[in-house]
């Protein structure tokens, strides 16, 4: 199968399904002419021309608003938050009107809209350009939120998301992008809502997603190697709507959780995932739910305690060894 | 700190100075008597649904808030009566009259009051939300400002399927102030997008006079942005018809945007809930209703024009009156939304689960 | 002891505070001339002037961001936003610029910022008028929620608000303005972070705050006398910082536990709670955590129905039985 | 969608035509020689301390975003040459020009980019953050725009405590169009602020032209709320310093606030990681490079003013590439924050935990 990367891979995504609708409109910030910030989007200019590519000038609220209001007369627009932090300038627009449109109409109206864009830290570009709002996204039901860690995943479930009829965030992660992995040629698709086992095992079930998938993977492997311990991997996939029923069988088969997370830790998705696990399977826990998150302040610029300050491989090992504990 | 002091708003336009005669506007003059009598109807259609509607308030059948447009109608029927095919309209929460001004029926708008499932947001949305996409009518809005892109989107939308129409994006003086206006300006002139921008300005925002708080003046503010931009008196039908004909041309004709500004009032409080007794006086008021009234100037017309007769007016009022005391009693008739309800029509998914392709909860307790 | 109202007890407050520190300034819409949209704020404008008491156009990135630049330079805004709901026009000011100047300027600017209004559903202003933001606040280290039950707790919470050196966000509610309590003349400070058990019980802790904390009173009354149950209920008052240690007291206590919110429930404060206490008390649970939150959509207008989509005593006593079950 | 098409920037102000002698200007004409040595070595110590930090990113001892501001050195020396004791300045992330212009030192400046705690953010802040509130200067902003709501507040504050001063609120030429910048604006004009709304216009943002994201001229939309406004040329130092002088003294002596757009322009890409080849042309850089270079154009001018000898000049440029050295010198040897710094620096109250008045845990894990 070829290898492609996550970045190649969205842009696949973004191609194909350019291609299949002439209603799919990509807008956002230096997607056309500079082929867009982090380069997903090189290329699609050329070959799908300025009305279906289009740049826009820094008015995230504006250009968001714009393509709410432009979907619900049935353009599906594919916006690139540059940052899905800058969603902080946009808030409105995708909260308030994306989110509750349709509901206030009483189901008159939708609003067939995917905003994507990165959103993680480790590139040590500071606070405000390192936020994760996968959990205050998700806390707003009228919107799926998904958040791929595979150049497949990525793929297959941008293409979901677009032919979805409501409102879909995709958050990748500008640490993925080069990433590698196998995809096949042409239509790939993933649905929304479905977990990913990506590591079977029996000592400690690791619910994660995005890049924390791989810390964990990687972590996993040394746990084997090292410590003898048997870890699953959970891949949420996406976090609305959620598939709560693949990580409670591997809870029932664990009967330890460890939960990675790139969130800052108060009120993140792990969270609710601690909260439903415990709800849902209180008896099948043989100790308490562990977390690992980001360590709780503002991102630090500094690049080598930027590294500590998110998890990664040996912080999810002592977080693993202290849930088996 | 501010610079300005609270003044009086006096009626902008001086009514007796001489003035174009709107009436000869072509799209004034094509118009049959009929018509005529139309938008007079959906004025006093649109009062009367109102003056019902705040006494259902009052005595307590409607929960949150109520923003009456008494004072304002000429604007909402002056502008929708130009409507074709291709033109949407969006708006704030000051709805019902563009609401009735597009067509929509008295009852399911009473009933949305109510908060009954026969309203036209089935209960879900109140005052602040009434939609009718079968009419080109995408809301009410209850974020200040926050319809204007979705305006400027739905103008986006026509260009780019190719559809000769423009969007009405309306809202008041005191919106101008958000941001997200601003950005939309830029974005709808950038790109030449059939968008209208209706500044609906009635002097104050809630308790703010126009003059604490907006700098410059209002519709000028387009000028920045290369947009060309009107003012007219909101308190003649005509006016506004023969004004936005102009623009709304320009937007279908020639793919641009502009910013109008309407001179208009409003005889209520901001809404129900304000008491109206701290920022303008009933004086002032009074000389609006007295001089400006949108009905009663258009009443005026119509008659030295022969169109309507004393015994027309009563009909029409006694009609509107009886229309709107039966959408009360629909709406009154008509049952809640369950706590079913709550959770359908929260995602096209779940309203559609055999079109369902995601998996996953979508819904958490 | 004067029996004052919620919505005086703040007013007093802010009087207070005008009054002892020259640099508290109070901003917002329809503070001054209109006497405040819910009334909070009448008579400061005849009493302290223009030029403590500011009206402000309706811009609230502009004027919050516009605090915040002043507060650097050690004037202390206490702004009110109308509804605490159009933080959603202005969270770049709130959410990047006071939590995280301080942060990324490594400790050399303070931003004493207050912002403060009501934060609730129940009273039929629809899904974008509705929010209870306290969770995506309090997700971002750098700043302070406080959400007060009480006029008592009202009025010494925002005193203690208006001299913290850190940004506070105070979050009331627009149906307990009218609720009356006993509150002494003169001052009263009580301190951010620390909870109240406002009943004292053993067999089930309910953990809330805000308006739930009235609702689970009126549940806790009912429960005894009908039911025989003995409750005990711990009132948060500030999320953040949070006060865990009462809450796990109360839990060795009781062994069960029933978190009472109005929030969406997707990674809501109360996703919070249950992942502390069962994190750090996993021992004492005799059972699952419990949750009662908001029914997850949307606020509906309808107002019969929003009642019932809420929290109210009907569904805290339904949820305390079965958490007791 | 978009109107108009890319087009090669040229450069703004035609560099033969006749221009006023702006070192007559009162401002200038008072300066010391020694002064404008002064404004000169600033200029060039800005390039020197940039053109190191860049060879310290390609050598990745610097991490994240680097957004050089070699070519517009005039605009912000010019700027902050005009600065008193109660002046202020806040800028965006392009910021390393106007933090050496407000007299920061290069030490604690090349330790930010570097990580480390003797930087001037204690390596929390990075390139994009830089901060010194002993100098006015209040940074350092990444979020488009962000920054100027908090300039108006600084303006704020001086109203507020009747101090004679003014804010400077830096921007980009794309950073008009953010809502934000527009509520500012309004609110300055509305209050009078004391502040001076600055767009360093410099053609692009990142690789979108002006002409690709702004409709109307770019200063000129102050206007919309009667604000005074004006436009200069960013090349000659003497000619921003003549233009802000007249605008600086509006905010100072009248509290009226103003937006001055200055022309300038960026040799480098739009950040390190640009690789610049997708929206202009080389040769349009080489002609900004050869014929308005600030450095070369105060050159020429100091020179024939008789004020600067070659030697001189030599001087000034081996003394700030050394400077420069030093600063990396010492950057390389500091230490990092730790893991426990992490959480140092994000409350008042953790920080002075001997005054905390709060109670209850400040941080989650
Ligand atoms: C972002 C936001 N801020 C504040 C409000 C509260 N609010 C609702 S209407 C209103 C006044 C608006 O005045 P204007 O735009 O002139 O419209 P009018 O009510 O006169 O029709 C305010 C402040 C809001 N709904 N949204
Ligand atoms: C709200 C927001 N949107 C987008 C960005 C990404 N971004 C950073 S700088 C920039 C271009 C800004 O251009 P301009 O304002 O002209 O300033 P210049 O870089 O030319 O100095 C963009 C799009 C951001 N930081 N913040
Ligand atoms: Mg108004
Ligand atoms: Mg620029």
């Amino acid at each position: 199968m070829p290898q492609i990367t996550y970045r190649e891979a969205i842009r696949h995504a973004l191609a194909e399904e350019l291609e299949r609708d002439p209603n799919v409109v990509v807008m956002g910030e230096e997607v056309g002419q500079f082929h867009g910030a982090y380069k997903v989007t090189e290329g699609l200019l050329a070959k799908f021309g300025p009305t279906r590519v289009v740049d826009t000038p820094i008015s995230e609220a504006g250009f968001i608003g714009l393509g709410v209001g432009a979907s619900m007369l049935g353009v599906r627009p594919v916006m690139e938050l540059m940052f899905w932090s800058f969603y902080s300038v946009a808030f409105d627009q995708i909260l308030n009107n994306a989110a509750n449109v349709r509901y206030m109409s009483g189901g008159q109206i939708n609003c067939p809209i995917v905003i994507r864009g990165p959103a993680n830290g480790g590139t040590n570009v500071g606070a405000t350009h390192s936020h994760t709002p996968e959990n205050v996204l998700a806390n707003h039901p009228g919107v799926k939120v998904v958040v791929p860690a595979t150049p497949y995943d990525a793929k297959g479930l941008l293409k979901s998301a677009i032919r979805d009829n409501d409102p879909v965030f995709f958050l990748e992660n500008t640490i993925l992008y080069g990433d590698k992995g196998e995809v096949p040629d042409g239509e790939i698709i993933v649905p929304l809502g479905k977990a990913d086992v990506k590591r079977a095992g029996t000592d400690l079930t690791i619910v994660t997603y995005g890049r924390c998938v791989i810390h964990s993977l990687a972590a996993a492997e040394h746990l084997a190697k090292e410590h003898g311990v048997s870890v699953e991997v959970v891949d949420l996939r996406t976090i609305r709507p959620l598939d709560i029923d693949t990580v409670l069988a591997s809870v029932a088969k664990t009967h330890r959780v460890l939960i990675v997370e790139e969130q800052k830790p108060f009120a993140s998705v792990g969270s609710q995932l601690a909260f439903m696990i415990q709800r849902e399977a209180f008896d099948e826990l043989d100790g308490p739910i562990h977390r690992l998150a980001t360590i709780d302040a503002p991102a630090i610029y500094s690049p080598p305690v930027e590294t500590e300050q998110l998890p990664n491989p040996q912080r999810v090992i002592k977080a693993a060894l202290e849930a088996l504990a | 700190m501010t610079k300005k002091t609270s003044t009086i708003a006096k009626p902008k336009a001086d009514a007796t100075a001489a003035r174009p005669d709107f009436s000869r506007a072509p799209v004034n003059a094509a118009l049959t008597p009929a018509q005529k009598i139309d938008l007079y109807r959906t004025m006093v259609r649109i009062r009367r649904f109102e003056e019902r509607s705040l006494r259902a308030y009052q005595a307590k059948k409607i929960g949150g808030f109520l923003h009456l447009y008494i004072g304002q109608e000429a604007v909402a029927v002056g502008c929708c009566s130009l409507m074709g095919k291709h033109d949407h309209v969006i708006t704030a929460y000051r709805d019902h009259g563009h609401a009735i001004a597009v067509g929509m029926e008295l009852n399911p708008l009473m009933a949305e009051l109510y908060g009954k499932i026969t309203g036209c947001s089935k209960g879900k949305g109140g005052s602040m939300h009434y939609f009718d996409p079968t009419r080109n009518f995408w809301g009410g809005h209850g974020i200040v400002g926050g319809q204007i892109p979705l305006g400027t989107g739905l103008a986006y939308a026509l260009k780019y399927q190719g559809k000769k129409g423009a969007a009405m994006a309306f809202m008041g003086d005191g919106a101008v102030n958000q941001g997200a206006v601003h950005e939309a300006y830029n974005l709808a002139a950038l790109w030449n997008l059939p968008v209208v921008f209706v500044i609906e300005n009635n002097g104050y925002s809630m308790g703010t006079s126009q003059a604490r708080s907006s700098a410059g003046e209002l519709a000028k503010r387009a000028e920045g942005y290369d947009m060309p931009w009107g003012q007219c008196n909101g308190h003649d039908v005509y006016e506004v018809r023969a004004c936005m004909d102009k623009y709304l041309t320009l937007a279908r004709e020639e793919s641009r945007p502009s910013t109008v500004e309407i001179d208009s009032y409003r005889y209520r409080g901001h809404s129900v809930a304000d008491p109206d007794n701290t920022y303008r006086s009933k004086a002032e008021v009074e000389e609006y209703r007295r001089t400006k009234d949108p009905i009663q100037v258009f009443e005026v017309i119509l008659t030295a024009e022969g169109v309507l007769t004393e015994a027309l007016m009563e009909k029409i009022h006694t009609d509107a009156r009886a229309e709107a005391d039966t959408a009360a009693d629909f709406a009154e008739a008509s049952p809640y939304p369950t706590v079913e309800d709550i959770q359908k029509d929260v995602y096209w998914e779940a309203d559609h689960p055999t079109e369902r392709k995601s998996q996953g909860r979508l819904f958490f307790d």
